[in-house]
C-alpha cells in the first residue's frame, strides 16, 4: 500500500503546487522548458558540485520528489552569479528560486545539517540584522568556530596569514569584536523585521488556504 | 517580354523569392497580369543562396530553372529588380504603388559576355554569399541570375574602375548616367512575400558569433557546400581554411528564446539534420556531426529524414542547449554544457561551430505602407484589416520551402478574387 | 505542310567573331544547311539585330528561325518569336566558352560550331510552330471531393473566385474531423487558448452559397475524362447516380486516425478509460452541452488527473506503425489539456512527450500551457496498465533518466495517434508492374493498410486514384512544387497529401483551388500545365503505324493516355505533360510533337558530320535533359570549364524522352559514344515528370542487346546522373569518357 | 555647488577597516577630482547581500532596501542612489523592481516601515557608481583628468558577476562587457580585451564558507590574467577583490602556482591616473601590494 501510495505522489502536481505556494518565485517552476542552459551555466555545478542541477530540481518538482528535493545539498551551492538567469530562455529567475528552495528547505529543517553555507547564510543574516550593519570580523569567528572551539582554533590558523594581510591593509579591524559598526536605530530595524516576518508568514497560510 | 501596363486588375507581388515568383508565375499561368518587384539584382531569393533542400538533398535552382523558365515564356509578368515598394495608396481593388528603383548602370543590351567584368578591379563584398567571399564590383549576382545582366556596384561610380567597365564593353550596354527612378504602379491587389532573414547571430552573445571566426551560422555553411560559394564547395572554417570536419551544430539559436525570438522557426531543425549530410559527403571517412536541440522538430514526412540521419554512427544528437562557446588555443571552438539526460557535462572542441539561427520576417522593422496586422514576432497575419494586401511565404508564417510555396499559391488566388471583382464591376 | 522558309542568323558578338570563323558558319548554313536566307550580325541580340529577324519574318515570309548565338537559356527576351519555329545553336556557352583560346584549339573548335549550325538547322526544318489542340473541354466547374474543412475552403474559395464548385461528401453532413472537436488550436494573436473551430460558420456559406452544389451521402462511382471535360458520376444514398460535367477536381478525403486498438500495450481498447484525441474531443463536447466537467467515461466520475501520450503508434522505427509524425499532435494535446485546466485549474494534466513539436506560435501556446499548470514530462510511455476504473502510466523519464516511472490512479489516458490519409487505392500494389524495373521500386509500405475503396474511381487505363507515396499519401513529392500530382488537373489537398492541422488544410485548400482553377484555364486553351507550362505542343499518334504495343499507355507517369477497346492508345492532351515518355517508349516511332519529335532530335544526329577514323577526332553525342544537365553544361560554360571538343550535346525534355532508334542511329552514323544524362530517379527523384528519367534509364538498361548485335562495345553507350550544380563534374565526365572511348578505338561504322 | 550630486550608499564592506575600506578611500578621492558629491545616507543599513537568503525570506530582504530608499528620500530628497558595491547595488535595485512591479509587496513594505517610523513615496534611482561615470560623467570627461597616464602597465579587466548580471551597465553584453577595458585605456594603460574569464564568478559567499569550490575559480581568473600578460588585475566590486586577492597565498598552497597578482579597484588606477598620491589612491591597503603603481603614483606629475 505505501508504495503504492509513493508511486501515486510521484508524478502528482501536489509538490510542484506546495512549492509554488511556499516558494519565493516558486511559481516559475513549471515554465521551465528542460533546455539544460542553466545547469551548463552554473559554474559550482560545472565543478560537478550539486548533486541535482537547477533544470533537474525542477524536473523532480514536477514528478513530485519532494523528500529529494528539499533534503539535498545542491541550492547550497549557488554562488548567486546569475549567470543562469540571463541565459534562460524562458526568463525564469533561476537564482532567486534556488535561493527560494533553499530558503524553504531550512524552514521546513529538512536542509542538511552540516551545509556549510546554509550555516553561513543564517549567521550572515543573524550577523548583518542584528545591529542593521555586517561585522566582518565576528562573522568569520563565527564560521570557523560553527564546529566547536578546538576546530574554530584550527581554521583560525588555517586563515591566519589571510588575515594578517587584512589587519596589515587596515582591512580587518581586531577592535571590531568589541562594538563595532552599526546602526543608531537598531530597534526600528529590529521592529520592522519583525513585521515583515509577520506579514510573509499570513501570506503564505493564505495563499495554502485560498 | 512585353510590357503591359498595370491596372487595377493587375497583382503586384514584392518579393521574388521562390514565394513571389510562385505567386507571380501561378497568377499569370491563371491569365492574370502581375508586377514582381525584386529589391535585388536578380531573382531567386533566399531558396537560391541555399546548397540542398531537405529532405530530398536536390538542389534548389534545379527548381529555379524551371521557374525561370516559366517567366521567360510568360509575357504576362513583368520583372522590376533593384525595386522596393516605398508607398502603397487606394484600397482594395484600387492600389497605387510607388516604386523605387535603384539603377544598375548596365542596360538590356548587356549579354552577360563579362568583359567589364574582367575590366574592372574594385573588389567587393559579394552578399549572396554572405560577404563570406568578394567579387568584382561588375558582376552577375550568380551563376543563375535571372534577368542574366551585370550590374555595377555603386561604389566605382564616377570611379577610373567605371570608365573601365564602359569601355570594355562592345554593346554599350553600360549607362553611367542611370539615376534611381520612382515609379507608380496600378495594382488591384498585392502579394508581400518578402520572406525572411537570418537572425542576427551576434545577439546571441554566449555564442561569440562576433568574437569567434569559427562560430558561423546556418545560412553561411550552406554556400561553404555550395560549389557556386566562396570556398568553391570544399567545407573549409574561417579562421584558418582548415578542413572542418568535427562540426557542432546548435538548435534554437534565437528561437524559441525570449530573449530573441519568441517563436520556433520550423527549419532550423531539418536545416541542421540536412548539413549533417554536407559533412559526410565532403568527408566520408572521418567527418562528424554533433547536433545540440532542445526538440528536434522534424515534422511529418520529415521524420523519415532524422530516422534516417539518427542511424548514422557519424552524428551525434545530445539533448542540450549549449551554455556557452569559447574557444582554445588552436582556435577551435568549445562547447560548454549539460546534457539533459542523464546530466553529463561536457566541454567539447570542435572545428567548426554552426549556429542554426532562427527566422526573422523581413517585414520586421520594415513599415509596410499602410500598416499590416502581423503578430508579436512580426510575421503578417490573415486579417480582413489588411485589405487586398495578402501575405506569403515566409513574410506570413516561419515556413519550410513546400509550405512557402502553398501559402504563396493560396496568396496568389486571394489576390486572384480581388481582381476578379474588379473586372467583374468594369465589364 | 505549309511551305516553310527556314533563316539563319549568325552572331557575332561575345567573341564569336574573333573566335569563330562566322563566314564560314553562315556558307555551313546555306550549303550544309539548305538554309535559303543565312546571315551574320555583329550584335544580333541588340534592338537592330531582332529587328532584322523580325523585318525578314514580316517581309520575307520567313517561317523558322535558326539562331547561331548564345544558349537556348540566355537573351530569350530578345530571341522571342512565339508565332515561328525556333532553333537555337549554342555557339557561346556550347562552343567558344569551353574550348581554350588557342591556335591548335582553332581547328576544333570551328568544327564544334558548324556542327552545331548544322545541327540547328536541320532540327528547325524538323519543326512547325506548335499550335495548340482546339478539341480539349472547356468545363469550368471544379469538382471537390470530401465536405471537411479543406473541401468546404476549397469551394469556398473558388466560388469567391468566380467558379462553380460540385461538393461530393460520403457522410450526411459537412464538417468531416473538424466537425467532430470541441475547439480549435488558436491561429492568431495570442495563441494563448483554444477558439471556436469555425466549422459551423464554413458549412453555412457554403450551403448559402447558389454556386456550390452540394452531394451529401454521396461518393464518386466513377470519373471519365481529362482536365476541361472530365465527365463524372456522382452516386448518391438513393442509388440514383448523378452525372456533371467537371473542369478539374480538388481530392480532399482528409485522413482517419491511426487505429488506437493496434496499441493494447497502451491501453488501446483496454479500458472505456483510455481515448483517442477523437474520444477525447468528444467527451469535451459533452462535457460542454453539461456541467463542463469532464467525465471518466467508466463511471461518470469527475476526471481529476489525466494524462496525454504524444506520438501513440507514431515515429515508429519498428514497421509495426506509421514511421512518420502527424504534426498536430502536440498542440492538438495542449489544446485538449487546457480543456481542462479552464474548466478547472485542480486537475492534474501531464503531456509525455519525447519531442515537443509546437513549431511557429505553437510555442506560445506551449507557454500558455505551462502558465496554466499543464505538466511536460519528456518521456518515452512504456505501458499503459488498465486496472478498474483507473490507469497506471509506465515510462522511462528521459530528463531524471528513470525507466520504471509511473503515475498510477491516473482517471484518463488519451493516446494522441497519427493521422492516416484517405488516399484510395494504392494501384502500385492494385496492378502488378507491367513494364520491367518497376519491380525494384517501393511497394506500399508495411505499415499503411492498403484501403480497398476507390475514391474517385477513375477510368484510367493505369488505375483508379491517384498514385501515391510509401506512406499513403497522394504523390507530391515536389518542394518546389508542392501540388504537382501524377493525375494532370487533379490536385489534392488538405492531410491525404501530408500529415497537416487545420490552419495549414485551409492554405492548402486555397492553394488547391488556384492550381485546379488554372488548369482548367489551360484545358481550354489546350496548353500545357506544370512544368512545361503554356506549352502549345501536344502529342500526335499515326494510329496506321501503332502496333497496340501498350508500352506509352503503361509509361506515361501522368496517366495520359488509355486505350480503346481495339487496344489503340487514346491520347487525352489535357492530361498531358509534354515530357516525350510515350514518344521515347514507341518501338515503331508513330507518336510525336510538333517541336519535339523523333525527327528534330534524328535529324540533329545525322547533320553532324563525322570525321574518318584515322582524323582521331572522335565524335560524342550528348542527349541532356534540359531542366538540369543542360543548365549544368551552361553554367560550366559561363565559368569557363573546358571540355572536350568532341562531344555534340542535344537538349531533351526528358530521358524518357529519348528514344532508342537515336542510339543506333548516331552509332551507325559513326559515333563514338553516346552519353545520356538525366535526373535522379527513384524514391528520391528529381524528374521533373516524376518518372521519366527512371522510365529512360530502364529502357536504356536494355540496350546492350542493340549494341551487341551491332557488335559494339557496351562502353559506347554512357547512362548518367547528372544534377544541375554538376558545373564542374559534368565536364570532368565528359573528358573522362572521351579518354575512355580512345582506349576502346574508333567506331567500326564510320565512314559507311 | 557640485555638478552631479548623490545620495551614497558605502555599503558594509567600505567602512572604515573593513574588507573594502580602500576602495572607499579611492573613491572619496576620485569623485573630488570629478566634482562628484557623494552624501551618504544617514544611518543606512545592510543590503541583505545574496547570501543572506536562508533566513531573509522575501519581504525582509526587500524591508531592508527599502528602509534606505526612506532615509534617502527623507535627508537627501530627489537625489538618486549611488553605491560602489555590487551586492549592495544589485540588492538595492532588485528591491526596487520589485517594488515597482507589485502593489501588495509594496503595501507589505510600507507597512513593516511604519515600525521604524520610515515610508517611501517614490521609487529611487539605484546606480553603480561605474554607471555614473560612465553615464553621467562620460569618457570623455573622465580622460580629461588624467595627468599620469598609466604608460606600459598591461591590466586585466575583471567585471565579475553582480555588477554585470543581471541588471549590467546599459549597452554592455553580459558575456563580454569592454566598459572596464576602456577605463584602462582611459587611465592610459594596456587592456587585454581577450580576456575571457573576466565575467567568471569569484565564488562569492563559498570563497567564506566553501573555500575549496570558490578557490577553484578564482585559480581561472587569476591563472588567465597570467596567461595573457597581465601584471595587474582591475575590478568594480569589493567582493571579487577580496576573493580575487586575498586567497593567492592559499591557492598556491592548494595547487602549487605562484600567484602574486595586485588586484586593484578601477577607483585607484583613476586616482593615481588623476595624480593622486599612494594614500589617496589607499594602495596601502592592498594585501598583495601594486609595486608599478606605487612607483608611478611616487613619481611628479607632468603638466
Amino acid at each position: 500500500m505505501s508504495a503504492n501510495t509513493a508511486v501515486a505522489a510521484k508524478y502528482r502536481n501536489n509538490f510542484l503546487k506546495e512549492i509554488e505556494e511556499q516558494v519565493e518565485m516558486g511559481d516559475w517552476v513549471k515554465m521551465c522548458m528542460q533546455c539544460g542552459v542553466c545547469s551548463g551555466s552554473c559554474p559550482t555545478n560545472f565543478q560537478g558540485a550539486w548533486e541535482h542541477p537547477p533544470q533537474e530540481l525542477f524536473m523532480m518538482i514536477r514528478a513530485g520528489k519532494r523528500e529529494e528535493v528539499l533534503t539535498t545539498s545542491s541550492m547550497w551551492n549557488c554562488t548567486s552569479c546569475y549567470n543562469c538567469i540571463v541565459r534562460c530562455p524562458r526568463k525564469l529567475p533561476i537564482t532567486h528560486i534556488m535561493h527560494g528552495i533553499a530558503e524553504y528547505a531550512h524552514r521546513l529543517g529538512m536542509a542538511p545539517k552540516l551545509q556549510p553555507t546554509r550555516f553561513f547564510s543564517g549567521l550572515f543574516w543573524k550577523n548583518a540584522t542584528k545591529t542593521g550593519r555586517v561585522n566582518e570580523l565576528k562573522l568569520s569567528m563565527g564560521l570557523y568556530f560553527k564546529d566547536g572551539f578546538v576546530q574554530g582554533i584550527k581554521n583560525g590558523m588555517a586563515m591566519q596569514a589571510v588575515a594578517l594581510g587584512l589587519v596589515k591593509a587596515k582591512r580587518l579591524n581586531v577592535m571590531e569584536l568589541f562594538g563595532g559598526h552599526k546602526c543608531k536605530d537598531q530597534k526600528g530595524i529590529q521592529a520592522m523585521l519583525k513585521k515583515a516576518y509577520e506579514i510573509e508568514r499570513s501570506r503564505k497560510t493564505a495563499r495554502i488556504a485560498g | 517580354m512585353t510590357e503591359h501596363v498595370a491596372t487595377n486588375e493587375t497583382i503586384l507581388v514584392v518579393g521574388g523569392g521562390i514565394s513571389g515568383m510562385t505567386a507571380a508565375l501561378e497568377a499569370a499561368e491563371t491569365g492574370k497580369n502581375v508586377v514582381l518587384v525584386e529589391k535585388n539584382p536578380a531573382l531567386g531569393g533566399r531558396t537560391s543562396q541555399l546548397y540542398r533542400y531537405f529532405p530530398k538533398l536536390c538542389h534548389p535552382i534545379c527548381g529555379l530553372e524551371i521557374n525561370q523558365r516559366r517567366l521567360k515564356n510568360n509575357p504576362r509578368v513583368r520583372v522590376l529588380t533593384l525595386a522596393e515598394v516605398s508607398g502603397i495608396e487606394g484600397d482594395a481593388g484600387n492600389y497605387t504603388v510607388t516604386v523605387k528603383v535603384k539603377p544598375r548602370y548596365v542596360n538590356e543590351n548587356c549579354t552577360a559576355c563579362g568583359d567589364c567584368g574582367r575590366a574592372v578591379e574594385t573588389m567587393v563584398d559579394d552578399p549572396f554569399n554572405y560577404n563570406l567571399g568578394q567579387h568584382k564590383a561588375a558582376y552577375l549576382p550568380n551563376a543563375m541570375a535571372y534577368p542574366q545582366r551585370y550590374v555595377l556596384d555603386p561604389a566605382i561610380i564616377g570611379s577610373a574602375d567605371a570608365d573601365r567597365a564602359k569601355a570594355a564593353c562592345k554593346y554599350g550596354a553600360i549607362d553611367l548616367d542611370m539615376q534611381e527612378e520612382t515609379i507608380q504602379v496600378k495594382a488591384g491587389a498585392v502579394v508581400w512575400a518578402t520572406g525572411w532573414q537570418p537572425y542576427d547571430a551576434a545577439k546571441i552573445q554566449p555564442y561569440g558569433y562576433d568574437r569567434f571566426k569559427n562560430v558561423i551560422t546556418s545560412v553561411e555553411f550552406e554556400r561553404l557546400a555550395d560549389i557556386h560559394g566562396p570556398t568553391g564547395g570544399k567545407i573549409l572554417r574561417p579562421s584558418d581554411g582548415k578542413e572542418a570536419k568535427n562540426i557542432a551544430f546548435i538548435q534554437c539559436a534565437g528561437s524559441r528564446d525570449e530573449n530573441h525570438l519568441r517563436h520556433c522557426s520550423r527549419i532550423c531543425c531539418m536545416a541542421s539534420l540536412k548539413q549533417t549530410h554536407y559533412v559526410r559527403e565532403a568527408y566520408p571517412e572521418d567527418g562528424k556531426s554533433t547536433i545540440y536541440y532542445i526538440d528536434i522538430r522534424a515534422i511529418d514526412r520529415f521524420e523519415d529524414f532524422y530516422q534516417k540521419v539518427q542511424a548514422d554512427p557519424s552524428v551525434n544528437f545530445i539533448k542540450s542547449k549549449v551554455a556557452k562557446i569559447t574557444e582554445d588555443e588552436h582556435g577551435n571552438p568549445v562547447c560548454h554544457g549539460v546534457n539533459t539526460e542523464g546530466y553529463k557535462r561536457y566541454t567539447t572542441p570542435h572545428d567548426l561551430v554552426v549556429l542554426a539561427v532562427g527566422m526573422e520576417p523581413s517585414v520586421k522593422g520594415v513599415n509596410i505602407p499602410g500598416h499590416i496586422v502581423a503578430d508579436s514576432s512580426g510575421f503578417i497575419e490573415a486579417d480582413p484589416a489588411n485589405g487586398a494586401v495578402f501575405g506569403a511565404g515566409c513574410a506570413s508564417n516561419a515556413l519550410d520551402v513546400n509550405r512557402a510555396v502553398q501559402s504563396a499559391t493560396a496568396a496568389a488566388l486571394r489576390a486572384i478574387q480581388v481582381v476578379n471583382k474588379v473586372a467583374k464591376a468594369e465589364a | 505542310m505549309a511551305d516553310i522558309k527556314v533563316a539563319a542568323y549568325i552572331c557575332k558578338g561575345c567573341g564569336l567573331g574573333e573566335r569563330l570563323d562566322t563566314d564560314a558558319l553562315v556558307k555551313v548554313a546555306q550549303k550544309d544547311g539548305k538554309v535559303p536566307l543565312a546571315k551574320s550580325h555583329d550584335f544580333l541580340c541588340n534592338a537592330d539585330g531582332v529587328a532584322m529577324i523580325r523585318n525578314d519574318i514580316a517581309n520575307e515570309g520567313v517561317t523558322h528561325v535558326m539562331i547561331g548565338a548564345c544558349s537556348r537559356r540566355a537573351k530569350t527576351e530578345a530571341f522571342f518569336f512565339p508565332e515561328n519555329a525556333v532553333a537555337r545553336a549554342n555557339l557561346r556557352e556550347g562552343v567558344i566558352w569551353i574550348r581554350p583560346d588557342t591556335e591548335e584549339a582553332r581547328e576544333t573548335t570551328q568544327e564544334m560550331a558548324e556542327d552545331y549550325i548544322r545541327m540547328g538547322c536541320a532540327e528547325v526544318k524538323a519543326m512547325t510552330a506548335p499550335g495548340g489542340n482546339a478539341n480539349t473541354g472547356s468545363s469550368k466547374t471544379l469538382l471537390v471531393v470530401g465536405g471537411g474543412v479543406t473541401g468546404m475552403t476549397t469551394a469556398i474559395e473558388a466560388s469567391k473566385t468566380g467558379y462553380p464548385v460540385v461538393l461530393v461528401e460520403k457522410s450526411g453532413a459537412l464538417g468531416g474531423w473538424a466537425g467532430k472537436l470541441y475547439k480549435r488550436v488558436p491561429v492568431h494573436e495570442p495563441y494563448k487558448s483554444p477558439m471556436d473551430t469555425g466549422v459551423a460558420d464554413l458549412a453555412s456559406q457554403v450551403m448559402g452559397d447558389s454556386n456550390i452544389k452540394l452531394y451529401l451521402n454521396a461518393t464518386v462511382a466513377k470519373t471519365d475524362g481529362a482536365p476541361g471535360r472530365f465527365v463524372v458520376d456522382i452516386a448518391t444514398e438513393s442509388g440514383a447516380t448523378h452525372t456533371e460535367d467537371i473542369g478539374a477536381i480538388v481530392q480532399a478525403t482528409g485522413f482517419t486516425l491511426y487505429d488506437m486498438n493496434k496499441l493494447p500495450e497502451l491501453g488501446g481498447g483496454q479500458s472505456p478509460n483510455v481515448v483517442d484525441q477523437a474520444g477525447l474531443e468528444a467527451l469535451a463536447t459533452a462535457a460542454a452541452a453539461g456541467d463542463g466537467v469532464i467525465r471518466r467515461p467508466s463511471d461518470g466520475q469527475p476526471v481529476k488527473s489525466v494524462v496525454f501520450v504524444q506520438c501513440a503508434g507514431q515515429r515508429d522505427t519498428t514497421g509495426q506503425h506509421l514511421s512518420y509524425c502527424s504534426g498536430f499532435c502536440c498542440n492538438a494535446s495542449i489544446k485538449q489539456a487546457m480543456y481542462f485546466k479552464d474548466a478547472n485549474p485542480a486537475v492534474d494534466t501531464t503531456i509525455i512527450y519525447t519531442d515537443l513539436r509546437t513549431p511557429g506560435n505553437g510555442e506560445d501556446f506551449y507557454r500558455s500551457a505551462q502558465e496554466k499548470g499543464v505538466v511536460f514530462t519528456k518521456g518515452r510511455v512504456a505501458q499503459v496498465l488498465p486496472n478498474g476504473a483507473t490507469s497506471t502510466v509506465k515510462f522511462h523519464d528521459l530528463i531524471l533518466d528513470d525507466a520504471d516511472a509511473a503515475m498510477a490512479d491516473v482517471d484518463l489516458v488519451v493516446l494522441a495517434t497519427g493521422q492516416v490519409a484517405n488516399s484510395g487505392v494504392n494501384i502500385e500494389t492494385l496492378t502488378k508492374p507491367q513494364v520491367e524495373g518497376q519491380e525494384g521500386e517501393p511497394q506500399a509500405a508495411a505499415t499503411v493498410e492498403v484501403k480497398p475503396i476507390s475514391i474517385l474511381n477513375l477510368s484510367y487505363r493505369q488505375g483508379p486514384d491517384v498514385p501515391q507515396l510509401k506512406q499513403g499519401f497522394t504523390d507530391s513529392h515536389f518542394i518546389c512544387f508542392p501540388y504537382e500530382t501524377r493525375r494532370t488537373g487533379i490536385y489534392t489537398a488538405g492531410p491525404v497529401r501530408r500529415p497537416m492541422d487545420i490552419a495549414q488544410a485551409r492554405e492548402d485548400a486555397t492553394g488547391a483551388a488556384l492550381k485546379a482553377i488554372q488548369a482548367l484555364e489551360n484545358a481550354e486553351l489546350g496548353r500545357a500545365a506544370h512544368p512545361r507550362s503554356g506549352d502549345l505542343s501536344f502529342p500526335k499518334v499515326r494510329l496506321e503505324g501503332c502496333t497496340q504495343c501498350k508500352r506509352c499507355t503503361v509509361e506515361c507517369p501522368f496517366g495520359a493516355i488509355d486505350e480503346d477497346e481495339k487496344r489503340f492508345p487514346v491520347f487525352n492532351e489535357s492530361r498531358c505533360r509534354r515530357c516525350g515518355t510515350c514518344m521515347g517508349a514507341c518501338p515503331v516511332r508513330v507518336i510525336s510533337f510538333e517541336n519535339y519529335s523523333v525527327n528534330t532530335v534524328g535529324a540533329q544526329i545525322k547533320a553532324v558530320d563525322i570525321p574518318d577514323e584515322f582524323s582521331e577526332k572522335p565524335r560524342i553525342l550528348i542527349l541532356a535533359c534540359e531542366n538540369d544537365a543542360y543548365p549544368a553544361l551552361d553554367m560550366a560554360g559561363m565559368n569557363r570549364n573546358e571540355y572536350s571538343a568532341f562531344v555534340r550535346i542535344i537538349p531533351i525534355r526528358c530521358l524518357g524522352s529519348v528514344n532508342t532508334i537515336w542510339i543506333t542511329d548516331a552509332l551507325n552514323a559513326g559515333y563514338d559514344g553516346v552519353m545520356l544524362m538525366g535526373c535522379k530517379s527513384g524514391d528520391e527523384y528529381q524528374c521533373h515528370f516524376v518518372k521519366g528519367s527512371e522510365l529512360g534509364r530502364v529502357r536504356m538498361s536494355k540496350i546492350d542487346d542493340t549494341l551487341k548485335t551491332l557488335n559494339l562495345e557496351s562502353e559506347r553507350v554512357r547512362d548518367l546522373e547528372v544534377a544541375i550544380t554538376d558545373i564542374q563534374r559534368v565536364p570532368e565526365m565528359i573528358d573522362k569518357y572521351a579518354a575512355e572511348l580512345v582506349a576502346v578505338g574508333p567506331s567500326p561504322f564510320k565512314g559507311f | 555647488m557640485s555638478k552631479h550630486e548623490y545620495a551614497f550608499y558605502p555599503g558594509c564592506s567600505s567602512q572604515k577597516g573593513a574588507s573594502a575600506s580602500n576602495y572607499l578611500t579611492s573613491v572619496e578621492a576620485m569623485c573630488k577630482t570629478l566634482d562628484v558629491k557623494l552624501t551618504e545616507i544617514p544611518d543606512w543599513n545592510c543590503c541583505g547581500a545574496s547570501i543572506g537568503y536562508a533566513e531573509a525570506g522575501e519581504l525582509p530582504r526587500h524591508v531592508l532596501n527599502a528602509r534606505n530608499f526612506a532615509l534617502s528620500e527623507q535627508n537627501l530628497p530627489g537625489q538618486e542612489i549611488v553605491a560602489t558595491c555590487a551586492a549592495c547595488w544589485l540588492g538595492a535595485r532588485e528591491t526596487r523592481e520589485r517594488l515597482t512591479h507589485s502593489d501588495t509587496l509594496m503595501a507589505d513594505t510600507r507597512e513593516a516601515l511604519k515600525e521604524a517610523g520610515l515610508t517611501i513615496n517614490e521609487m529611487p534611482e539605484i546606480r553603480h557608481m561605474v554607471e555614473v561615470l560612465i553615464e553621467d560623467l562620460g569618457f570623455e570627461e573622465m580622460a580629461k583628468h588624467v595627468v599620469r597616464p598609466l604608460e606600459g602597465m598591461k591590466i586585466a579587466g575583471y567585471v565579475g558577476c553582480q555588477t554585470n548580471r543581471p541588471f549590467g551597465v546599459a549597452g554592455e553584453s553580459f558575456e563580454n562587457p569592454v566598459y572596464l577595458d576602456k577605463m584602462v585605456e582611459m587611465v592610459g594603460a594596456e587592456p587585454i580585451p581577450e580576456y575571457e574569464q573576466k565575467v567568471t564568478c569569484c565564488g562569492g559567499a563559498l570563497a567564506f564558507s566553501e573555500p575549496e569550490k570558490a578557490q577553484a575559480q578564482i585559480k581561472d581568473i587569476v591563472e588567465s590574467a597570467y596567461d595573457h600578460g597581465a601584471e595587474m588585475i582591475v575590478t568594480p566590486c569589493p567582493l571579487c577583490q577580496a576573493n580575487v586577492e586575498i586567497y593567492q597565498g592559499q591557492i598556491n598552497k592548494r595547487y602549487g602556482t605562484k600567484f602574486d597578482i595586485p588586484v586593484m579597484y578601477y577607483s585607484q588606477l583613476m586616482v593615481v591616473a588623476y595624480g593622486g598620491d599612494a594614500k589617496a589612491a589607499a594602495l596601502n591597503g592592498q594585501v598583495i601590494k601594486a609595486r608599478r603603481l606605487e612607483e608611478i603614483a611616487a613619481k611628479p606629475v607632468k603638466r
